[in-house]
């Protein structure tokens, strides 16, 4: 791949950003589809914050890192694991606080389900939902870091990357008091 | 009322925790005022000695408490007779010993170059010594007893390696710790094979219970191994003359009061269970004998003043552990009188010794001598200290070998002929001692020795002298010590007799003998100093140095043969893994347990599918281009999620594509990262030995193999919890059973899968990112 | 509080923190300070969770409110508060250490509590898969632990620590498949009740599995290999962690399925105890020529953990309570030095001398109780069991006694070496460590002495957590399938 | 079948075991997915009950009949964990990249031996004094070239 130089750079880049341009929202509400009905069919949060995930690389391959990072949310993506993470937390401990099991969903076996169209209204649902914003901050961010580096790596090549070397014979340590491991 | 009677039966724990405040006290007050340390630890020493007089006196006691129940570990004191003996010698000969020290440390700190602050470490340590010897002293539970035997031995370490920038006096605090302390796991050891027989840890109780036999015979040896090796007797003994690289003080105490009596302090505890065993009091015997021979050939060998005074230790406690081996009540009582009257002169001089290298900057006989003019207080405090340890008459040390004599004629002759034999020796090297120092040709002129380092040992011989007109005192504190060991009343009633009993025609033997040992020098000289090189050579010394140093060199030997470089490190756990497996297999029956399993027809494109998935696992072996590889691995990826599909996991399916792809990203994006000429460097370079390679990875494939097999060849489980969970799917409103468990029957497992998708994120941002989250 | 929430809070505190400090610098010092505060709350809580399950019998809560195994049981028993108290606490020490010496990294306080939140969920479940992915929560903070100063070697260590972890939960991972294939169930106890009516052939293979993943992470001998590496290279505090709390997880694993599969690992009693033996004396033979702090510690962590390993092959309510005695005092012993391995200054050197004691077994350090413990736990095995069992007995106390004293020498070779000759003597003067971090080390030091004091506490939880094993655990009580 | 997944179970593992012992860094990774993938499938053959999808209302009507739930569920998570678990290996390889300058891991191994031996003769002078032992790194070093 990496050795396959795109012989025709505009012809390619104007499909592709065609095509990115049509695929992105069918993309997202796929994924978001994937969410909200996984309870009758297969898919999950998982699946819908991956596949979310690829259709806004989808982006960033067609229109670049600056633009697709100017797309709402998605400079956040790293930080939208642990709000995620922290939702779904807070899922788990609600009950504990009412007197229940962790993980007690609601509504309960057996009670009735508010639904808004076929959407059940279930706290396992705010769960999956996120799930669904940590896979897709994960793959996001991850993906973003790899660039960002890639990007430093291009910009500067130098020793300051290889970071500090060990020295046994000095034995001095360039950090103060850092001390321990091997002197 | 009923508080004061309970702090009435608390009233033993006085002594010991007087002792057990010393060492804190001192030390905070060194801290405090580096000046200070001295006099509050010499106070504390003199009122730990007031304390346990003065319970003695109100008629000792016991206290029994609850430690470690659950064990049955008792924190049992009690104030006997023993515990009297030693805790009076470890504070009384402690408080002489510490007053001395007062002037003598900060002579030896500015020798040394040294702040006057490192002057709290040595009373801190010397009290800690002190109190460990008074716990050591009363504790009757055997655990406990170990407690404070290993805090005498954590002590000694710290006293021994007083001089730390000396690497000699570290390598002696080592040889201590270890011989010692290492040894000491055998008394433990010993203690809780009782235990585990008789569930019991306290000695008096043991000592009604146990029966002679093979637990005993064992048990016994193993303590009485930890006891000689802390008396220093052969063959244990090659610690004690090096610990001389401590500070004169501390050898004086460890000599007399502590390190060396704990051990003998041990046998005297333990005795009444060791004297149900002929073997073990034999073994005493023996080892007894050995030592005082040894110890007394040798200390008529040495130059070095402390070196002498230190091979005399080892002999004289050889007539202890000699006493105790003899058996009867005056083995027991005349032990105990032994320690004291030996701890009395031995103390005094060693503190001689000290007080004449200060005052002469020598420690070897060969260059001193002559100076009673010079010291005259000292040459006669110091004189009716030898004159105590060579068992001359009016003083208390006559007494002893009247009683060490009176034991071996009870045991038969040949022991009797030892003992006075043991006695001539003892006369010959103290002869030795003082006469080398004070006699003979010397310079003249007043002495400047400050008074402080006289006076401690003026004490000593005056007790020495007093206690040869007035044994009485004595007599009984050995009688109860003996009583508390022999379990039964051991009179001992010394006295002077103007007649013709074998004890006094045994005395008058021994200085015969002793007198023509002295004049005889020229004649075994050289026979001595051959024992002496003999040991140096082959003893147990050299077996000790040689030991470690060849534990240094199989370590080093064992660490060269330690895989260390980072490929062999995962290879070399598949091997044992693999062996493992094959000896679960071997060790179980293998007829009719694996299974085949059919195939249907349906099966087929599963099969297909399986065959492919192996064949683009086998590709990724041997492709060499790093994107091809990434192209092969996600192949295999996709194949399997096909798998999966015809295995009825659509979810599973799905996710395995999703991660598929999103893994092939990731390989690709890594390789960006890499220079592509490193990559292409190392997809060329040489494979080098892949047998080895193919043989580990053949073993892990069998590993993995049996470990499938065998799992897969059982019947699934009936009745599994899936089915429950397919049942109550729709009481969770969902249709998709899988959904329903990721997010609501085990909603933990994907919090926790979630959670570790945050923790790699936040890893790879401080790895690439210094943690900043994009 | 009641016991639910009482059993979910150690884990879920430092979870939520977690969650939250990530998105913030962890080397400001007043995150750190927060984040061991809460740590240090959570700690409380498990102490808390600890007294209630040795006073009142295990606590049961089944998450979401299904029945047990349906939903995911949630069970705090002896064993798993033993092993959780120690972990949470060394971990509590090894962040205070790096607070007060200064943190270096944005993600190092979040990184801690997510192992603390992962350590604690995996000790106090009570289902096999869970505990498969609780087990990985804190392995992968591991990884990103090991890497922490990113110096060469430590990015190296976070290597190998990775690929030899990521190899050993595989196998653990197949290995709870094939539990669920063989019983159906993923409870633990519904698992060890049916594992007994199934064959031993998959029983056994099982046994192995586990055995190796569980030797893996605590670094048995011929499973260490990655060990010294991962150990040597570690910035103290995460040294501490990791052979302090996070080796626990091997310990803990060994001893909760060798009580699952009793059969099968009585079966196995002769490799335990071979394997055991030989991590004792091969580990204690490494240490004693090396030269550097660290490395000694690294290479006799690999001896101690042969003790844990001795004493459960010995077995029975002695050898189970003694591993766990062991294993406990063991992390002590461990995180006091490991921290005090990168100190200087006044009072260090004591420090160290306390630890060293403690490992060669010496009152009044705790150490010489976990000797004992093992001491005893052979010396029962002998009992009763004729000539063969007194031959055992005469080896394994030999073993013991041999790898104890091998341990003297190595703990006090370097302690000379590396802190006796160099404590100050005028002229040079090391700069010393900053003393709110000596006084923190000073303090685990002191606890190492005071439980080698009033051993009692310790002696209870073993012996509570060999019920749990030996099969006569008590009542379950509190719980959340009676709403 | 059931021979036919355990030896699909053996060869994907053996192969993932083959790449990470591997000189190649960049394969030892993939090694370790490989032997991942051979957990995940080894777990989905556990549940060998082909079954229909375990979507109700079931056609057979009761749980028995469906393709077991759990093990896809755990399927699911172990998948998920270990393919993150990746990502965080290849950014470690990276940084090891970056650190030395190689992706051979026997270079790393030489570099590593080298600091040992350097602290070695760092804390033990008298081991100077005893040529015959070579160092080890050098070895590695001409056994690898």
């Amino acid at each position: 791949m990496k050795n396959a130089p795109a012989r025709t750079p505009e012809i390619t880049s104007v499909l592709v950003r065609t095509i990115a341009k049509l695929l992105f929202l069918p993309i997202l509400v796929t994924a978001v589809a994937m969410l909200i009905k996984g309870y009758a069919q297969p898919g999950d949060g998982f699946s819908a914050g991956v596949v979310g995930a690829l259709g806004i690389l989808l982006q960033y391959l067609a229109f670049g890192r600056r633009t697709a990072e100017r797309l709402p949310l998605v400079g956040f993506a790293g930080k939208g694991v642990f709000a995620g993470l922290l939702i779904a937390l807070l899922v788990a401990a609600t009950p504990v606080f009412l007197g229940q099991p962790v993980f007690t969903h609601y509504p309960p076996a057996g009670a009735s389900v508010i639904y808004v169209g076929t959407i059940e209204l279930i706290t396992a649902l705010l769960f999956d939902t996120a799930v669904f914003l940590m896979v897709m901050g994960f793959v996001l961010g991850g993906v973003q870091m790899i660039a960002q580096t890639i990007a430093d790596e291009d910009e500067y090549r130098g020793p300051e990357a290889t970071g500090p070397e060990f020295d046994a014979s000095a034995g001095t340590d360039v950090e103060p008091s850092s001390g321990g491991g091997r002197r | 009322m009923t508080a004061l009677s309970a702090a009435f039966s608390l009233a033993p724990l006085l002594p010991l925790l007087v002792a057990l405040l010393a060492a804190p006290a001192a030390m905070l007050a060194g801290t405090l005022k580096p000046r200070l340390a001295a006099p509050v630890g010499t106070a504390f020493a003199a009122l730990a000695f007031l304390a346990t007089a003065f319970t003695w006196y109100r008629g000792g006691g016991t206290v029994d408490l609850a430690w470690a129940p659950t064990w049955g570990m008792r924190f049992t004191i009690a104030l006997d007779g023993l515990a009297a003996l030693y805790a009076l010698l470890a504070t009384g000969i402690g408080f002489l010993v510490l007053a001395y020290s007062s002037r003598y440390l900060p002579l030896h700190l500015d020798q040394e170059g040294r702040p006057e602050a490192e002057g709290a470490r040595f009373y801190g340590f010397m009290l800690l010594f002190m109190g460990a010897m008074v716990g050591l002293a009363m504790a009757q539970d055997l655990v406990l007893l170990f407690v404070f035997w290993d805090l005498t031995a954590v002590a000694s370490y710290y006293l021994i390696a007083y001089d730390r920038h000396d690497p000699d006096a570290r390598a002696s605090a080592l040889m201590a710790l270890l011989v010692t302390g290492i040894t000491a796991v055998l008394l433990l050891i010993g203690a809780l094979t009782l235990y585990a027989t008789y569930g019991t840890l306290s000695v008096p109780d043991l000592a009604g219970s146990v029966e002679p036999g093979v637990t005993l015979t064992v048990a016994g040896l193993l303590i009485a191994c930890a006891a000689l090796a802390k008396s220093a007797q052969v063959p244990f003994h090659f610690w004690l003359p090096r610990a001389m690289a401590a500070p004169t003080p501390v050898s004086a105490y460890l000599h007399s009061a502590a390190m060396v009596a704990a051990g003998v302090l041990l046998l005297g505890r333990v005795y009444p269970l060791l004297e149900k065993s002929q073997f073990l009091l034999d073994v005493l015997l023996v080892v007894g004998l050995l030592s005082i021979s040894v110890g007394a050939i040798l200390a008529l060998t040495r130059d070095v003043l402390k070196q002498l005074l230190a091979y005399s230790t080892i002999s004289q406690y050889g007539y202890v552990v000699f006493l105790y081996g003899l058996g009867g009540e005056y083995g027991a009582a005349g032990a105990a009188f032994y320690v004291v009257s030996h701890a009395l002169a031995k103390c005094a001089l060693f503190l001689t010794a000290g007080a004449i290298t200060e005052e002469t900057g020598e420690d070897r006989l060969s260059r001193l001598g002559g100076l009673t003019k010079r010291l005259p207080l000292l040459a006669v405090a110091s004189g009716a200290a030898a004159a105590g340890l060579a068992a001359l008459p009016f003083t208390i040390g006559f007494f002893k070998d009247e009683l060490l004599f009176e034991a071996a004629l009870e045991r038969g002759g040949l022991f009797a002929a030892l003992s006075v034999l043991g006695a001539a020796l003892t006369i010959a090297y103290t002869w030795r001692f003082w006469g080398g120092l004070f006699l003979g040709e010397g310079r003249d002129g007043a002495g400047s020795l400050p008074a402080a380092l006289v006076w401690p040992v003026a004490v000593l011989g005056g007790l020495v002298l007093l206690g040869g007109l007035f044994v009485e005192p004595f007599a009984l504190l050995a009688e109860a010590a003996g009583a508390a060991s022999y379990g039964a009343p051991t009179p001992i009633e010394p006295a002077y007799h103007l007649d013709l009993r074998p004890t006094n025609l045994m005395a008058v033997g021994a200085f015969a003998l002793g007198i023509a040992i002295v004049a005889s020098r020229p004649l075994w000289e050289r026979g001595a100093l051959a024992v002496s090189r003999f040991g140096e050579v082959l003893g147990p010394e050299r077996l000790y140095e040689w030991g470690v140093d060849a534990l240094n060199r199989l370590s080093d030997y064992v660490h060269r043969a330690e895989v260390r470089d980072l490929r062999s490190r995962v290879a070399a756990i598949l091997l044992p893994a693999g062996v493992l497996v094959g000896a679960g297999i071997l060790v179980t029956p293998t007829v009719g347990a694996y299974r085949t399993g059919e195939v249907m027809r349906g099966d087929f494109p599963l099969l297909l599918a399986l065959v492919v998935v192996a064949v683009a696992a086998l590709t990724t072996t041997f492709t060499r281009r790093h994107v091809t590889l990434a192209l092969v691995l996600s192949g295999a990826g996709f194949v399997l999620a096909l798998v999966y599909a015809f295995l009825g996991a659509p979810e599973v399916t799905l996710v395995a594509v999703l991660v598929e792809t999103f893994l092939t990203l990731l390989f690709l994006g890594t390789s960006k990262l890499i220079p592509y000429k490193v990559l292409h460097d190392q997809a060329k370079l040489p494979l080098g030995n892949q047998w080895r390679r193919v043989f580990f990875s053949c073993l892990a494939s069998l590993f993995a193999f049996a470990v499938a097999w065998s799992a897969l060849s059982q019947p699934a489980a009936e009745n599994t919890v899936a089915e429950e969970h397919v049942r109550l799917a729709p009481d969770a409103h969902a249709q998709d059973t899988v959904s329903a468990i990721l997010a609501d029957f085990r909603a933990l497992d994907t919090l926790g899968e979630v959670t570790v998708v945050a923790l790699v994120i936040l890893g790879v941002a401080t790895l690439l990112n210094r943690g900043r989250l994009p | 509080m009641t016991d639910q929430t009482l059993l979910v809070l150690p884990a879920g505190i430092p979870w939520v923190l977690a969650a939250v400090f990530a998105l913030l610098d962890g080397r400001r010092r007043w995150v750190g300070r927060i984040a061991a505060v809460g740590l240090g709350v959570s700690f409380v809580s498990m102490v808390a969770l600890a007294l209630r399950v040795l006073r009142d019998g295990p606590v049961e809560v089944v998450a979401g409110n299904w029945p047990a195994g349906v939903g995911i049981v949630l069970r705090a028993d002896a064993l798993g508060v033993a092993f959780a108290v120690v972990s949470i606490g060394v971990m509590l020490v090894s962040l205070l250490y790096e607070v007060s010496l200064g943190m270096r990294s944005r993600t190092f306080p979040a990184v801690v509590l997510f192992m603390a939140a992962g350590l604690t969920g995996l000790f106090l479940t009570g289902d096999i898969f869970n505990f498969y992915v609780f087990f990985e929560v804190s392995v992968t903070a591991a990884y990103v632990l090991t890497s922490y100063r990113e110096r060469d070697y430590q990015v190296r260590a976070a290597f190998i620590f990775a690929i030899v972890n990521l190899f050993g939960s595989v196998v653990f991972l197949i290995a709870a498949a094939s539990l669920y294939h063989v019983t159906g169930s993923l409870e633990m106890q519904t698992v060890a009740e049916r594992l007994g009516e199934t064959s031993p052939n998959s029983a056994i293979t099982i046994a192995v599995a586990i055995f190796v993943a569980f030797s893996l992470k605590l670094g048995l001998f011929p499973f260490h290999f990655w060990l010294p590496a991962v150990y040597v290279g570690s910035h103290p505090p995460v040294a501490a962690i990791l052979s302090g709390a996070l080796a626990n997880i091997g310990s803990y694993g060994l001893l909760r399925f060798g009580g699952i599969l009793p059969d099968q690992l009585a079966l196995g009693t002769y490799a335990v105890l071979i394997l055991g033996s030989a991590s004792i004396i091969y580990g204690a033979l490494q240490s004693i020529s090396r030269s550097d702090v660290s490395e000694v510690l690294a290479y006799s962590a690999i001896g101690q953990a042969g003790y844990i390993l001795l004493a459960l092959g010995l077995g029975g309510p002695v050898g189970f309570s003694a591993a766990v005695i062991y294993a406990v005092v063991n992390s002590l012993n461990k995180a006091l030095l490991f921290l005090v391995a990168g100190l200087r200054g006044p009072l260090v050197g004591a420090a160290f001398a306390v630890g060293a004691l403690s490992v060669a077994g010496v009152p009044p350090a705790v150490g010489f109780i976990a000797k004992i413990a093992v001491f005893k736990a052979a010396l029962a095995a002998g009992a009763g069991g004729g000539t063969a069992g007194a031959v055992g007995t005469v080896v394994f106390v030999t073993v013991i006694f041999v790898g104890g004293a091998l341990s003297f020498v190595y703990m006090f070779q370097i302690y000379q070496r590396v802190f006796l000759a160099r404590e100050p003597q005028g002229g040079h003067v090391e700069k010393p460590s900053p003393r709110a971090t000596r006084a923190l080390v000073g303090v685990l030091a002191a606890l190492v002495l005071v439980f080698g004091l009033w051993p009692e506490p310790l002696l209870v939880l073993g012996e509570e957590a060999a019920a749990v094993l030996t099969g006569s655990p008590g009542d379950v009580s509190g719980g959340g399938d009676s709403p | 079948m059931i021979l036919a997944f355990s030896l699909a179970v053996a060869v994907v593992f053996g192969s993932g075991v083959f790449l990470v012992i591997q000189r190649d860094l960049l394969r030892v990774v993939v090694g370790i997915v490989l032997i991942s993938n051979s957990a995940s499938l080894f777990i989905v053959a556990a549940g060998l009950t082909r079954g229909a999808v375990p979507i109700v209302p079931l056609p057979g009507g009761d749980g028995a009949s469906a393709s077991d739930p759990l093990v896809q569920a755990m399927a699911l998570t172990a998948l998920i964990i270990t393919s993150s678990v990746t990502a965080l290996l290849l950014s470690l390889i990276y940084r090891l990249y970056v650190s030395h300058d190689t992706m051979d891991i026997e270079d790393i191994s030489v570099a590593e031996l080298r600091e040992a031996e350097a602290l070695e003769r760092k804390n033990r002078p008298e081991i100077e004094e005893n040529p015959e032992k070579g160092p080890a790194a050098e070895e590695l070093e001409e056994r690898s070239r």
